[in-house]
């Protein structure tokens, strides 16, 4: 087994002393060292913010690019070469609000990469608004009166579109979250996991005392991973008692895996044919 | 006598104008005609007004003409639309229903005709006929058409080419003032859309993502290229929306492969985060940004040259990109493989600027389009590296490009971000990292600026110059050619390669003139003030067009001739 | 009651013959008319595509705008004048598509607009490109080896996320359609009317004939509406039967209700009062 | 001798770096002294290095001091990184515990003075304490500032001012060479930072829906305005993204409020297609873009002027658009006031231009913030209309602007579209009503341009100028003083209002000096070429800078004098 420390890098980490993403970042080591993936056979894309970061803190190829735009990258990227192992890491306001729309996207393609939401369920980079995920009434300097929609609900989303994938995690337990990225990875196709991650700085509401009362590891050998009702029934869990774990699985086709270009294997490694591309050029 | 004739085909979109057109334009093209084909249409699927207009000629054509010799009324409405636009010895053709009373106008019962060649179905085909006939085309060539069209076995074939021959015997005792001499020679060269010949251009230049969302004048791109999926190595994605595609651009681009996207101004505006995200990550995309009027929605279906400062200047802060609007369907095919050349050498972001009059209209192409016998990636490995584990996708270099090495092929690490960075693709504030990489990217400008070719002069050292960019080009040409005509001294100079500004080379082309006036499809004259902007130089005037249709050569000379004070200025 | 005749307008019809948007413009005349609200206090807001044209074919207020963007136009012009009875009409590209992100916020807003969105399931202005609602395999010029991703299913979305009226129609069945239209006028909050378009020139698949063969209404009698499990099983109903009808409804307070800024009344009718904002600047 | 202290207070974010200041500041502030402070700090929210400027007077300033008089080391890294900037005169205020070895630092024990005051976490007001000690502040102060931060009755004050009691007695036997005889005067207006007067400037303005994302440094406008709602009829409202955001704007203004946006480059470039609507919609909107470093997301939480040439040709096609940079303060209020009267008079979007720089620092406001006595909204109802069925949103006129009815407030049809129109607002593409629509949108700027306040004149009549624009004016004016204090004949001439560019009365200021020489903080010198561009005039340097620092008047004089030639100017 690769050893953890292979993915240390010395860049300068940037977070908050406490902040949950810390266990996010040891997950991720550890599923990577798991799997015995390389540094060098690792690309994580990202958006920005907080956990768009992510990937500056551990060896790895990286594309940190805009706010909100993670998806379309990985997915191009994917495109490209279907044989890399993409992780995108990006924040509830990243996911869900800027990037709502390719999450959307993301599912309906069913593109083999694994998306893990950092979700601190308010914006932590830019000081402390309200994300989409935020609580109805959550109060922040920009919604001082407390904000008025309801949260976003990410795991009822994905099961509700067939998403093939779909599970949550949780920073504070980071063995639990380190199976969930394996898994996720493992899995052929789009795997979202939405990961309960504590903002010491900015969220006094969903503190690492919220949910260490009130989180729950799914109990694999009593749940069903293919039961798209008890999926749909856990998603909506949420108050005295918050589940983790897989919510539902179900393995089709990937995108990449669907295309007639790609047969052939991943584009990047095909030879560019002078002779064929007149031909075609010509004959058409 | 030389051949200039046009003919217009117009009715209501789904009433089969693009069968006439198209049997048409293959029977000039196949005899060794020039011609071109403008369409002309609304946003709209069926109804409203569509016209085809084609222009046929012994001479290279690249410019709509401003009268019509052949009017084909699908519908009354086209009568009443073109007839004013008719040549004095003009005809129009119309269906014996429509029957209007011109001296002018010429009956033909084409769906009678149409109903005993086997279906009223086939009233374009009796139509398509009557046209040949009245143009002297030989018999012969209608059965070539239309084998071409349907193949020989189908009794469809049958039924088509009798229901040709019947229009095409309708008129032949008519005779027109300019019938032509077929000649009998090989075609002049391929014919093409606009569209098509970049599609061609990026299956020649190896692209293999094309990501989009559908927005007209740029559709047709993505269309003509999905054609080829399967066949080569490729994938033309149909993305959420155009922010994604620009992003799927950028991270496939990032990932390996060459990739571009079209789109046309509204798609461009939501893509502008994303064209900075490709210069500060330092990775090269190819976007095809193919004009129609706006602001905002606009005129979906009309064409315009109002982006070109937009263009120049989208995204936030600065950063090197090229610009470029090719001026012919073979500098089209061309730009879309030097684009990808150049956008992999400087490692920036490459705009193709076209419009919808380019993209929709049908030119031929005199030469061969050549497939790159390599394609240069400009790429590193780890065999190029001392020590791969240092390998910094940043480096500092005197050119400003950094050895790019690609994501999971090596053992080198590629590390990029949108935020300001060190050499090592690591985040930094630091103001010595911010400077470096300001100067490294900016620094790819002086280069850039060499690979520039300079306008294209015609008759350049003319006292007065007409000046404008890309698809203007055959108007402008073609309004030169006839001030000449008429004495004037007058030449013209015309932009492909815009940005980075060829500033000396214009400088001293413009400098040799008395005066000079811009030709523009826009308002504003954007190019004048670019020119004045860049070289201090003032443009004397300009023609500018911005109804949405093309510009007529007429038009131009018209104006040009207005602005040079009538005749006082013949040389 | 008010004619639908007084909503006839002049301006010439830019559909094909035989569209299913016909279908759709006479069901919210009827709805209108129903309601007797008079032209003039109708707003329409709409995008781009042959759906976005709607307004121009009726009499009423409107506002056409972008591709993608009604949505974000309505919340701006319901925040400014809440007094507003605003109708949104998007394509399924439209409103799936580029809108994607908008409509997740307008769930989660609950902002209280009547949202008709013309699902042909394909790109009708643009000339037949798949629309996110296309099936698996559809086939276009586009898409010559067919769509390779899942279709989006859009009930099962917002009932996912707890909308609070979410509803099908099929233009073809115009009565029942305006009857879901006016429903959803009068509910206060965000109404989602997904309404089954043919479109006689791009989508040769959903016809006409495709959609009566299969097409039926919920029963009223029957069918409960607030019932969330058995909508969102109904929302996955497609096949041989397709069931149209108001899926799910529950009120719950609407978004311009809940804000603190609107609690006396319309933006739009407040007076503006320089004594009172020049001691609110003062004190600050 | 006159005042001129700078006092830096660094150390890690999170460190109570904010602390210090603020009781600092506002010791000075309530006294009658002229302050600024300039804030910068990291993207990120605890570590990194941090540091807040302050610059006291008693004369009014604009621009912060390239020289530290007093450091206030929180922690080593302010230390190393500030040491170098110190003035002859400085000394280095530190936490006993990390004394450095220098005979200009001063070590008090911070941390011990703090525990025995009651608690550790006052280290900081034991700071501001030997702050204002050293400054020679009157005891006094100390207790005026702490009541006016904790209250009176709280205990918290009565350690509070213990502590800080402590920090200043411990300082009491230094003596330093800036000490300040402190004025008790009426303080010389309000400390208010670039986004709190923008925030209040919107209040005054009446505008009643802000819609924005988040985005540094944009949202410090968003936060201080969130503060009224309830207060004032105002929503303040957060959306999904920018794009919801400029379209929830327009929206909200073509339903009847004054509504506008803040953002930064990355939001402004996904709002470029929103602006287009506005313009092509004719709906009045505001944008304020607090400028950064780019491309992409660059450097968040720094200052640029590198989006003046992208804001005034962003979106496609043309139309018309006022683009204002506020040099101060008070003209930052009264922008956003006048912003709304022009976008409501002309029917067109008002693009506001600030930075980070502007934003996150504090300015005294001299005059006072004036409330307009009414708001002119430039609407039209039934009751002036003979027709109320026949009103056409569109109708044509001379000025371009239209009369502008509300939907659903009266008998008369509101009705617009993105699409090119005819006058009643519904889609053409007929050529007439292309034209006639165009040249409506571009007659505007005739009368737009006459609004335009000419660039500000500093000096004017010199040989040289230094010309820019926004928040470069505090470091340009500065600038000219010290070179004319040093006999160089320089004056300066900085832009508010650059669009439509005052190109008459820019032409005449410039054509009067020898040369002149851009000063702007960015690569390029937008502003030079914008002048170039309009009025053939071309700067004879550049003074850039892009390393996110905002300018300091020392680096600009510096600059300049080099560029004239080091003394041979001198007049
Ligand atoms: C287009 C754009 N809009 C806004 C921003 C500013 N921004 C940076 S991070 C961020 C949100 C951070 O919240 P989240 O995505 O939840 O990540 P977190 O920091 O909480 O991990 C925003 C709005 C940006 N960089 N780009
Ligand atoms: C930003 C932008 N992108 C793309 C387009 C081009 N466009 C116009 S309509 C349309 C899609 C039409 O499909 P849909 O929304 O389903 O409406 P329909 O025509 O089918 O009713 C597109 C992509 C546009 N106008 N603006
Ligand atoms: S602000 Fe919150 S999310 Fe960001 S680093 Fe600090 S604790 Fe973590
Ligand atoms: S293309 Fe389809 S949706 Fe559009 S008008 Fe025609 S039938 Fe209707
Ligand atoms: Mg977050
Ligand atoms: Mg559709």
């Amino acid at each position: 087994m690769t050893d953890v420390k292979a993915y240390d890098c010395d860049y300068e980490n940037k977070w908050c002393p406490g902040c949950g993403n810390f266990g996010i970042l040891n997950a991720m080591k550890k599923a990577l060292a798991d799997q015995e993936i390389p540094p060098d056979r690792v690309l994580i894309v990202s958006g920005i913010g907080q956990a768009g970061k992510t990937p500056h803190f551990l060896k790895c190829n990286y594309f940190h690019g805009l706010h909100g735009r993670a998806v379309p990258v990985a997915t191009g990227a994917k495109l490209a070469n279907h044989d890399l192992n993409i992780l995108v890491n990006m924040g509830d306001g990243d996911c869900y609000g800027e990037g709502g729309n390719h999450l959307l996207a993301a599912i309906r393609r069913n593109i083999d990469i694994t998306l893990l939401v950092h979700n601190n369920m308010v914006y932590g980079l830019t000081k402390g608004q309200a994300s989409p995920t935020s609580a109805h009434g959550f109060v922040t300097k920009a919604q001082p009166q407390g904000v008025a929609g309801e949260a976003l609900n990410p795991l009822a989303l994905a099961i509700s579109q067939g998403a093939g994938f779909v599970a949550r995690g949780y920073n504070g337990k980071m063995e639990h979250l380190s199976r969930l990225i394996r898994e996720g990875m493992r899995h052929k196709g789009l795997s979202l996991i939405d990961i309960l991650q504590v903002c010491v700085s900015f969220n006094h509401v969903n503190t690492a005392g919220f949910y260490n009362e009130r989180v729950y590891e799914l109990d694999e050998s009593e749940y069903p991973v293919d039961d798209w009702h008890r999926a749909m029934d856990t998603a909506r869990i949420w108050g005295d008692r918050i589940p983790i774990g897989i919510f539902y699985k179900k393995e089709t086709e990937s995108y990449t895996d669907r295309l007639a270009g790609l047969k052939d294997g991943p584009l990047v490694n095909r030879q560019f044919d002078p002779a064929r591309v007149a031909a075609l050029i010509s004959d058409s | 006598m030389p051949i200039d004739i046009t003919v217009t085909i117009g009715g209501t979109a789904g009433q089969g104008i693009q069968t006439v057109g198209d049997l048409l334009a293959g029977a000039c093209h196949r005899s060794g005609l020039y011609l071109m084909v403008v369409n002309d249409f609304e946003s709209r699927i069926r109804g409203g007004h569509s016209f085809m207009q084609i222009r046929i000629s012994d001479q290279p054509v690249a410019a709509p003409y401003h009268k019509v010799h052949l009017l084909v009324a699908l519908n009354q409405e086209t009568y009443d639309r073109h007839r004013a636009a008719m040549d004095t010895s003009g005809v129009i053709l119309l269906d014996q229903e429509e029957a209007a009373s011109e001296k002018s106008a010429l009956a033909v019962p084409f769906t009678r005709l149409a109903k005993d060649a086997g279906g009223k179905i086939m009233a374009n085909t009796v139509a398509a006929g009557a046209c040949l006939g009245l143009l002297g085309a030989p018999e012969s060539i209608i059965k070539e058409v239309l084998k071409e069209r349907f193949g020989e076995k189908e009794a469809v074939f049958e039924n088509n080419l009798n229901a040709a021959r019947k229009g095409y015997d309708a008129v032949k005792d008519e005779t027109v003032d300019w019938r032509i001499d077929w000649p009998d020679e090989e075609s002049k060269g391929r014919l093409l859309s606009g569209s098509r010949a970049l599609a061609l251009g990026a299956l020649a230049a190896d692209c293999r993502l094309a990501a989009f969302y559908p927005m007209s004048p740029s559709t047709g791109i993505m269309i003509n290229l999905a054609e080829f999926v399967g066949k080569a190595p490729l994938v033309v994605e149909q993305a959420e929306d155009e922010i994604a595609a620009v992003n799927m651009v950028v991270g496939a681009a990032f990932a390996g492969v060459r990739a571009m996207t079209a789109t046309s101004g509204g798609g461009f505006s939501l893509m502008t985060e994303g064209l900075g995200l490709a210069a500060i990550t330092e990775t090269p995309i190819v976007i095809i940004n193919a004009q129609r009027p706006g602001p905002a929605t606009g005129l979906p279906t009309r064409t315009a040259q109002g982006d070109l400062q937009f263009v120049i200047h989208a995204s936030q802060d600065e950063f090197p990109r090229f610009v470029i609007a090719p001026q012919s369907i073979n500098q089209a095919f061309e730009t879309v493989i030097r684009a990808f050349h150049l956008a992999e050498k400087y490692q920036v972001p490459v705009i193709i600027l076209v419009d919808q009059y380019f993209n929709d209209s049908l030119f031929i192409a005199p030469e061969k389009l050549k497939v790159p016998e390599q394609i240069d990636r400009f790429l590193t490995t780890d065999a190029d590296m001392a020590a791969p584990p240092a390998y910094k996708r940043f480096a500092l270099s005197e050119s400003g490009a950094s050895p790019r090495a690609l994501p999971c092929r090596d053992k080198a690490l590629v590390t990029v971000t949108a935020n300001e960075h060190g050499e090592d693709g690591h985040i930094s504030e630091a103001v010595a990292d911010r400077n470096n990489m300001v100067n490294k990217r900016m620094a790819k400008t002086k280069n850039m600026r060499n690979e520039m070719q300079p306008p294209d002069p015609y008759f350049g050292d003319s006292e007065t110059l007409l000046v404008g960019w890309g698809s203007a080009d055959g108007a402008i040409r073609e309004a030169v050619d006839r001030l000449r005509n008429e004495n004037f001294d007058v030449g013209g100079l015309v932009f492909s390669d815009l940005w980075p500004f060829p500033e000396a080379t214009v400088y001293e082309a413009l400098s040799k003139c008395k005066r000079f006036f811009t030709v523009e499809l826009n308002s504003s004259s954007q190019l004048g003030w670019l020119i004045r902007e860049q070289t201090g130089l003032k443009f004397a005037g300009a023609i500018v067009k911005y109804d949405g249709r093309p510009f007529l050569p007429n038009e131009v000379a018209v104006q040009a001739q207005k602005m040079m004070g009538g005749r006082d200025d013949r040389r």
